[in-house]
This record gives C-alpha cells, structure tokens and sequence, in this order.
C-alpha cells in the first residue's frame, strides 16, 4: 500500500512521541488514576498502529524487539510475584518500605503520591512493556498481511 | 424502570450478537457477533457494580460517601483483554483464511466437514 | 513460610516462566526451545507429584493458598487444592511431558519451535491453573488462556488452509463458552457478591434452586461441555483434533478434559449441597444425556472415517461420553444416600479412573496417528497400508492403545468400563447396554485402522522407516503407565481416584474460615 | 489386592487374569511347539493362499470399503448424521446455542 497523504504523515510525526508520552503518563500513574499496564501499553500500541497506517509499511518495527519486549514484561512481572515469596506469591513487599514506591499512602482526598504503593507501579510498567509488545506484533503481522509484503510475521 | 435498562440493553445486544454468528456468514461479521456478544457480558457486568450516585472508585479522589464496587470493573478490565486477544487472533485467522481459500464466506470455508 | 506452602502457586509459576523465557532462548539457538520447555514441564511434573503426596497424605481437607498475603481471606486470589484437583493436574504433567519429548522429533521440519513450544507451556498453565484455582473468574481467566493458546498450536501449520479454518472454528466455540462462562459468573457475583468457590456453595445450598440459580448451572454445564467436547457440542474439535500437529491432539485432549474438571467441579462442590438436599435429578440426567448423546454418535461417526486423525477424535469424543456417562449416574443419586451408597460412588469412581485411562491411551493412539503421519505424510486410511512390516514399535504401541480404549480384558481400560457397567446397570439397564453396545463398535473400528494401515502388503511408492527414537520415547512413557494401570486398577482406585472422589462430594471450607 | 477391583456387584482381578493369559500363552507355545520346525521359512511358508497365484495388490481392502455392508444398511441413519456437520460456523453456532437452550429447558422442566 502507498503511504498515506503529507498531511498524516507530518501530523503523525508530531503526534508520535506524544502519544507514546500519554501511554507512558498511564502506565506510570496506574495506581493513583484510571489507567495502568494494559491502558497505557494499548495507548502507546496505537502509535505503532497509527506510524504502520501513515507510512504505509511495517518495516520501521522490528519483530525481534516487540517480542522482547513482550517476554521481557512479562519475565519481570512474574519475577516481581516471585520475590514476594517470602510471604506469599504477589506479596507487596515493597509497599510501606520506605524505599522505592514505599511511601504510606494517604488517606482522604489528596492528589495522589507517585511514590506509593509498593511493587503495583512496577507491575503496571512490567505489564506495559508487555501489552506494547504483544500488541505491536500483533500490528505487525496484521499490517503485513494488508500491505502483502512478503516479509511473513509469524507471531 | 429505567434501572431496567441497562439489562434490557445486555440483552439486546447479545441477542444481536447470537443471532449474526448464526445467520450471517461473512467471517468478518461473525467475529463482530462474538465481539458484540462480548461487550454485552461486559455491560452486564459493569451495571452489577454501580450505584446511582456513587463516586468512582479511586482511592485518592475518595472522601466519604458511597462508592460503586471496583471488583466488576477489574473483571470487566481483564475480559476486556481477552478479548482483544481473541479478537486479533479470530481476524489473524479470517485474513490466513482468506489467503488460503480466496473467500471469507462462511459457506466455503468448509473443506473440514463430515 | 517454607518450600512446601508455595508449592500451589509454583506450579502454576514455572510453566509460566517457562513459556516467558522460551522466545528469549529461541532467539540464541533453534534447538534449545525444546530441551529447555521439557525441563520446565518435568520440574512442574515434579512439583505436581509433590503437591500429589501433600494431598493424598493429609485427611482430605483441600489446601489453600493466598496470593498476596499470609492471612487467607475469600476475597483475595485463593487457590484451593483437594484430591480431585491434583487428580487432574497429574494427568496433565504425565501427558504434557510426554507430548513435549515425542514433539523433539517431530517438529523438526517446522520452523517456529519457539513459539510452539511456548504455546505448549501456556496450554500447560491454562490446564494447572483451571484445576489449582479456588476462584471462578480465576477459572475462566485460565479457560481463555488454554483455549487462546489451543487455537494458535491447532493453527500451527502455516501452509495449510485447513488448519486455519479448524483454528478458526475452534476458537469462535471456545470464545463462546468463555462468554456463556463469564455471563455465569456474572450471574452468580449479582447474587452473592462473591467468587469464591467455597463461599458462593455456601450461598447457593442456603438459596437452593431459585430460577436464576438453574441458569446459572445450565450456563456452567453447557460451556464446560463445550470445551470437553460433548455431543452435539463436539461440532468444531473432530477437525481441530485432526488438523493439529503430532503430539498437540494427545496435549488438546487433556486440556478438554480440564473442562470435564470444571463441569464436575460445579455440579458437585458448587452446587452439590443444593443438589443434594432438593434431591434434585435433572441436572444428573442432563450430564447422562449429553454423555449417551456423546457416546453413541462419536463412535458411530468414527466408523465411517477414513481421516485417521479424525477417526480417533471422534472415539475421544465417544470416551468423554463414558466419562460423563459414569459421573452423571453420581450426580442424579446425589440426594439419595442408600444409592450412593450402592452404586453411587462406584459410578463416579468409574469415570474418574476412565479420565485417566483415557487421558493415558487415548494420547498413546494421537501419538501413534502422529507417528503414522510423520511416515507416511498422510493421514488418509486409504492411502496406508503395511505399516506394520517396517514399524513394529509403532504398530505394538498402536495395538496397546486398541486394546485398551475397546476394553478388552486384563487392560485398564476394561477396569473403569466394568465400573461404569455395573453401577450404571443397577441406575438404569439401558443406559449399561448401549455403554457395552458403544465398546464394540469402538473395537470395529479400530480393528479397521489395523486392518489398513499397519497389515496388508508394503507400500510400494514410499519407504517407510521407524519413528526416531524420541517419538518411541515420548510414547512408550504412555504405554509404560497403560501397562503399569492395567495390572494394578486396585491400587490406582484405592491410592488416587477414590480421594478423588471422597474430595468431589465434600464441601470445600471457606478460606479463613469466615 | 493390587490387581482386584470390587464394582459394588461384582469383583475383578486383573493379575490373576494376566497369570491366566501367561499360562494360556505358555501352553500354546508348547503345542506349536509340536509343529514341523522352520515351516514358515520355507517358499511360500508364510504367505496368504491365493490359488497358487500371487497375491494381486487388490487383495488388500481399503479404509473405506471396510464394513461397506454395515454402512449400506445403516444408511438412513448415517445420511442424516453425517449430513449434519456441514462445517459451516454457522450451524455449530446454532447447534451451540440450541444445545444451551436445551439445557436450560431440561433444568425447568425436569
């Protein structure tokens, strides 16, 4: 397929990094606002989705890096359940700790404290990193299969 | 009566759903009736936990009052991404489908029957 | 808290990790996918036999594991573990083993072994976490994974159409369980608040049958059926069954068999104290009618297969049936203690010991049409014949599993049929003849499959060779516990079903204790 | 012990059995033991009779014209039933959902 007109293109260049940031502000605030891993992750995936329409190609995106990125969430997400084993699986072992996001949370209305909550923002980066993978290879494949290009995605 | 409604729409919306997977054979319209049946488990989930007048459940923004319950919106959040992993993967099938049979009616892709 | 109080959650963990760390590897060697997805699978094998002797050890209160904190509570993610549970992930570890060492050989020709053997670790931890897990929603979150993963192996061979279209058709059914599932769920929540297994029973034995309440179970009985494969909601899995590669048809029939786990699971522990004290049968012979249905037209569709593959679908089909035929006599005298007594818990004893036999020779016969396949390059019967002249380990194992499925004495199979006759035969005589009648078509159209492919003159146009020797492996590791259960169906009865079965009719307590 | 199983009814024991089948076994070995030595080596030991021709390809039966009496006799059942898994998604979606509706009305009105 052609690329599409100079207008997408231009404002998709200027969107991009914006629209990725806005996935980033979800995934990192997913414990304190509505949003978090698989939010943010789809938000910055619809990036890769609007760069894949725009330019009319996939080969800006590297297969190999998407499913890094994929196991690589996931890989620490579950080793984040599996420190916790001390106590339990999942246990929050950062939460109250006073070391990273281990500020007591605050009762009442307040505007939310990034520093809280223990290992949950962790998990919701693990898992954004994730979604962004999964979801781009899934943009991939589904973007070489309209496009036709040879190049078979086979995730 | 308009506390109903939200049901009423559950219903129709999966009564939609049933009735394209099993009258319609474009392949694409199919997996459309899975998602629409989707989305209606959905809504009936979300209108479990609300409560007219209750704040959302956000702990910061959370002074007194009632709040609806968060449990249904987690479940309704993780359906939600099965969903779309099934979604992408019944459309990754349709596209397969159609490259290897050059249809995306129902009525042809049946090589595997009897 | 010690190694042994984590075991529940490990075992679901290291497959996982498995599947996680599996693209990574691929992506260093093509080879290392495959030794390093056995080892995960044997080390969780390991785990499950451990957990195996911690249950059946102990006096048969279930044990219960929170995720997130020490203090058990039912509102947190519980994973509740009784004899039946393990009963199940043990049949799973033994048959995912297996399949994984048989696949070695077998996928050498494929290119994306990673991804496969990742979707094979993933289908493991659908399975384990369906069996393991005390909570509903947790249940159909695990459904979805094994399905989702399921779908892709069945569409593993790229090159082909028809593996798509089965992927397809398997997936649309299992999205559609999954939704009636979670449509259930969503039910039982609006009623009691809760997803806890053991406190939704509570709840439920105290409302008895409302309306809404046998919606419910209709819902619950009709998806887990769907994912078991019972007719006439077999439709799509014959053609998935056939279209996915080697060993995959041994690993899909034990992941349906984690929704034999779950319809056994709702009808006894969710709603086995409702069940009981309403003397309620309907619900019993609803799962005797499905298995009757499953039986007779399985085995008769089978007779006039030619497709190898699908022909031993259909008998998969056909042994469900048995399966639900034997739990569902349990399940209608479920009110009536005399009968259960009587002939009750033999019934489901019989279809639980049939589970695992058929878990055992069922997956030996996929293995052996994967082995055919992997000579031959067909999986028409018409195109095969002689095999036995050229594989004779092959056509000895393929012999075993006939055996054995068309129970014919001293097999094991023979032992859970007897079990099944006889109960069944004090419930309701015709329901035990058409079971016998079923038996001897199974043994026709097996004769049949021997009859073309493995006697007859050599093929003339093909060499045929030996399976490798990892294939042998993978199935003689079935054909080992075939062996060793046909010999000793007491001791398999005493040490593992009847806990199991012990475990199914009691009431799970609540975690904490509330 | 190991090998006996007790359905309620009736009993059975599977390494008595087996004995039986090994001493049953050894049995017959002694009594083919009695044969010619080396008979099936010979020409023509072991192969099938044919009429003293050789056996044609022909002779052996395909998958598909096995019980072909059975089947010409079962055939108003067998149209039907085959008949029915048509393979279209749309038919297994109506089965899915005639089936549930079956359930359901077998729960109220059993």
């Amino acid at each position: 397929m052609k690329p599409m007109s100079v207008i997408v293109r231009t404002m998709t260049r200027s969107l991009y990094p914006f629209i990725l940031l806005f996935g980033a502000y979800l995934v990192v605030h997913g414990h304190l606002t509505p949003g978090g891993g698989f939010q943010g992750g789809a938000v910055a995936a619809s990036a890769i989705a609007l760069a894949i329409a725009a330019f009319g190609g996939t080969k800006a995106y590297h297969e190999k890096t998407l499913a890094l990125f994929e196991s690589g969430g996931l890989l620490f997400f579950l080793s984040l359940g599996l420190i916790g084993m001390g106590v339990a699986f999942m246990w929050n072992f950062l939460a109250g700790s006073g070391s990273l996001f281990g500020d007591p949370v605050a009762y009442g209305s307040n505007p939310g404290y990034l520093n809280t909550a223990g290992t949950i923002p962790l998990m919701n980066i693990a898992v954004g990193l994730e979604v962004v993978g999964g979801l781009g290879a899934i943009m991939l494949a589904m973007g070489s299969y309209a496009f036709d290009e040879d190049k078979e995605v086979s995730s | 009566m308009i506390d109903m409604a939200p049901y009423i729409t559950v219903a129709i919306i999966i009564g939609i759903g049933l009735y394209i997977c099993m009258f319609k054979s474009n392949l694409i319209k199919i997996v459309m009736g899975i998602s629409l049946i989707e989305s209606g488990v959905n809504l009936f989930l979300i209108t479990l936990g609300y409560r007219h007048g209750a704040y959302a459940p956000i702990f910061t923004m959370f002074n007194g009052g009632i709040m609806t319950l968060p449990t249904p919106q987690a479940l309704t959040l993780t359906s939600i991404v099965i969903g779309v992993a099934t979604t992408a993967l019944l459309l990754a099938f349709v596209i397969k489908i159609y490259r290897h049979y050059g249809s995306i009616d129902a009525k042809d892709a049946r090589r595997l029957k009897g | 808290m010690s190694f042994m109080d984590q075991l529940p959650i490990l075992i679901i963990a290291v497959p996982l990790l498995g599947a996680f760390l599996t693209p990574i590897l691929g992506m260093m060697s093509k080879k290392l996918p495959r030794y390093t997805s056995t080892l995960f699978l044997a080390v969780s094998a390991l785990l499950v036999a451990l957990m195996a002797f911690e249950v059946y050890g102990g006096d048969g209160t279930p044990i219960i594991y929170t995720l997130g904190s020490s203090d058990p509570t039912p509102f947190r993610i519980v994973l509740e573990i009784d004899a039946f549970s393990v009963f199940m992930a043990i049949i799973m570890a033994g048959v995912s083993l297996a399949v994984s060492i048989y696949s070695w050989s077998f996928t050498d020709k494929y290119t994306g072994q990673d991804k496969f053997y990742t979707l094979i670790l993933l289908v493991v931890v659908g399975s384990y976490g369906m069996t393991l897990t005390g909570d509903l929603f947790n249940l159909f979150v695990f459904f979805e994974i094994s399905s989702i993963a399921l779908s892709g192996l069945v569409a593993f061979r790229m090159n082909r159409g028809e593996s798509f279209e089965a992927a397809f058709k398997y997936m649309m059914y299992s999205t559609l369980s999954g939704l009636f599932l979670l449509f259930a769920i969503a039910l039982l929540y609006s009623q009691y608040g809760v997803l806890n297994i053991a406190l939704l029973a509570q709840g439920i034995t105290a409302d008895g049958f409302t309306p809404l309440n046998k919606v419910v179970l209709a819902l619950l009985i009709g998806d887990f059926a769907m994912k078991a494969g019972a007719v006439p909601l077999h439709m799509p899995s014959p053609y998935a069954y056939s279209e996915s590669p080697g060993g995959i048809s041994t690993l899909f029939m034990a992941a349906s068999q984690a929704g034999l786990y779950g319809l056994f699971r709702a009808s006894f522990t969710l709603f086995g104290g409702a069940i009981s004290s309403m003397g309620y049968a309907a619900v019993g012979w609803i799962v005797i009618i499905l298995g009757v249905l499953s039986m007779f037209i399985g085995v008769t569709m089978a007779l006039v297969q030619k497709d190898v593959k699908r022909l031993m679908a259909y008998h998969c089909i056909s042994q469900t049936g048995y399966i639900l035929l034997g739990v569902g006599v349990g399940i209608a005298v479920l009110g009536d203690a005399t009968a259960m007594d009587r002939y009750g818990k033999a019934a489901i004893e019989g279809g639980l010991f049939h589970t695992i036999n058929n878990a055992l020779y069922k997956g030996l016969l996929f293995l052996t049409a994967g082995a055919m396949f992997y000579a031959t390059g067909t999986r028409n019967l018409n195109e095969m014949r002689g095999l036995g002249h050229n594989m004779k380990i092959t056509t000895m194992f393929f012999l075993i599993g006939a055996i054995a499925i068309s129970g014919i004495p001293p097999s094991n199979g023979f032992s859970s049929k007897l079990l099944i006759y006889e109960s069944v035969f004090q419930f309701n005589p015709a329901l035990s003849a058409i079971a016998m009648f079923v038996s001897v078509l199974t043994l026709a159209s097996f004769v049949k499959v021997f009859y073309s492919a493995f006697l007859g003159p050599k093929m003339k146009d093909k060499e045929i060779k030996e399976v490798p020797s990892s294939m042998i492996f993978g199935m003689a590791i079935l054909v080992a516990a075939i062996l060793a259960f046909s010999l000793f169906p007491g001791l398999v009865l005493d040490t593992l079903i009847k806990p199991a079965v012990e475990a199914l009719l009691r009431a799970w307590p609540i975690p904490g204790g509330v | 012990m190991w090998g006996e199983i007790f359905t309620g009814t009736g009993m059975w024991n599977a390494v008595v059995f087996a004995i039986v089948l090994v001493v049953v076994a050894i049995i017959v070995r002694l009594i083919r033991s009695t044969g010619i030595e080396g008979a099936a080596k010979r020409e023509h030991g072991g192969e099938p009779y044919y009429f003293g021709n050789e056996v044609p390809e022909s002779a052996h039966i395909r998958a598909s014209n096995l019980y072909w009496g059975f089947l010409k006799t079962m055939e108003s059942y067998y149209k039907p039933l085959v008949g029915e898994h048509t393979g279209n998604v749309n038919d297994f979606m109506a089965w899915a959902v005639l089936t549930m509706a079956g359930i359901l009305l077998l729960m109220f009105f059993m």
